[in-house]
């Protein structure tokens, strides 16, 4: 079981020093990474302060397994991360980190969107939107 | 006993996190409907998972003793 | 003109900065990264140590203008940058760095690929590969 | 005069990153042979650009004072 969830946001030194400890894999020639950030979306005169993640874990872990072990067979990649916020994530804070690495770029591409779209569906995260006057809404997955 | 978990939007309206259920000869369809009526949960799109597992919402598989029942709103991680 | 060329290595700390300095840009909701890792390729029993980058600039920054103009057009970004190394860059290291931002996800996978691919044919950069025996050989895009 | 510069793989060859060069009456298509019979450039894949845009090395433009002709060899950005 790989760690995914962080507590708080993805911070850029966090991801600095993703990319830093592939340096030492010299097969690599591309990285791909996607970050998702949460926007201060403005819902009937609202703004989005910020997203409350909370998660399944037991159930997410063994989904999120499947997802690597199935990712690694439909696509030639050397390596693969899956990166995800619990708590309350700021707008503009990065809560969600997909880092796919392979030794050329044509095969990085497909994999990363298939990881972010997966995630999405698949993995029982619940995030509470909380607006800057402290009500909130729930978030759905289009 | 089962144990009912509840997340997100459900757990809002249940004002709990978890919580034990007697299952003798109960299935999950008929779990649901009694949770249905003690919360009124109609309003939420709700899944269900039996021990981390999707199941359907009108399964008639029976709940054992030790069985994690969780219900799930939309997800919307990412 | 955008600055697009870095003497030596794209380090992490310049990535993790880039990626920081969007954050206060709300209404972004995806980023999409590329980056090129120079790989320690094995040819004829030599193994690639580094790149040397050389750049024809005075040519290269209009089309870089161009490919910019084009991608801004074709798919809906909110944030575009694109950076490359020049002078000797070792295996490990990364190279090239392509920067993606958009409101949603979908919107970024095809602009990152779009211009990967558009920046190895178009941009006039020459990559001399050193061998660990102080040989070389050009490199030649695909 | 104009200037003819040098890339990569073929200032390799050149031995020399620019040079000048009498542009009276030359197309470009003749500074190529030129230089082609001076340096041997043929094993080399080159591509031309005049005053920085890719021309084809056929090309009859003539030159004109304070042209940049420049040889480049394969791109390998990225």
């Amino acid at each position: 079981m790989k760690k995914v969830f962080i507590n708080g946001p993805i911070t850029p030194a966090f991801i600095a020093n993703s990319i830093e400890k592939h340096q030492s894999k010299h097969s690599i020639g591309a990285h791909n990474i996607f970050l998702g950030q949460v926007r201060a979306d403005v819902i009937k005169d609202k703004t989005v302060a910020g997203i409350d993640f909370t998660c399944y874990e037991d159930m997410a872990h063994p989904i999120l397994d499947d997802i690597r072990e199935k990712a690694f067979k439909t696509f030639n990649l050397t390596c693969m991360h899956i990166y995800h916020s619990l708590g309350e994530i700021k707008a503009g804070e990065v809560c969600f980190f997909v880092f796919v690495s392979a030794k050329h770029s044509k095969e990085v591409y497909a994999a990363t969107e298939y990881l972010v779209n997966i995630v999405k569906k698949k993995v029982p995260i619940f995030g509470k939107e909380i607006f800057e006057d402290e009500s909130h809404q729930w978030k759905v997955n289009k | 006993m089962a144990v009912i978990k509840y997340f997100g939007a459900i757990a809002e309206v249940t004002n709990c996190n978890e919580e034990q259920i007697e299952v003798s000869d109960l299935k999950v369809s008929d779990c649901l409907e009694l949770l249905n009526e003690k919360y009124n949960l109609n309003t939420i799109d709700v899944s269900v998972a039996l021990n981390q597992n999707l199941v359907d919402r009108e399964s008639t598989i029976k709940l054992s003793d030790n069985d994690e029942i969780a219900l799930l709103p939309p997800f919307a991680g990412g």
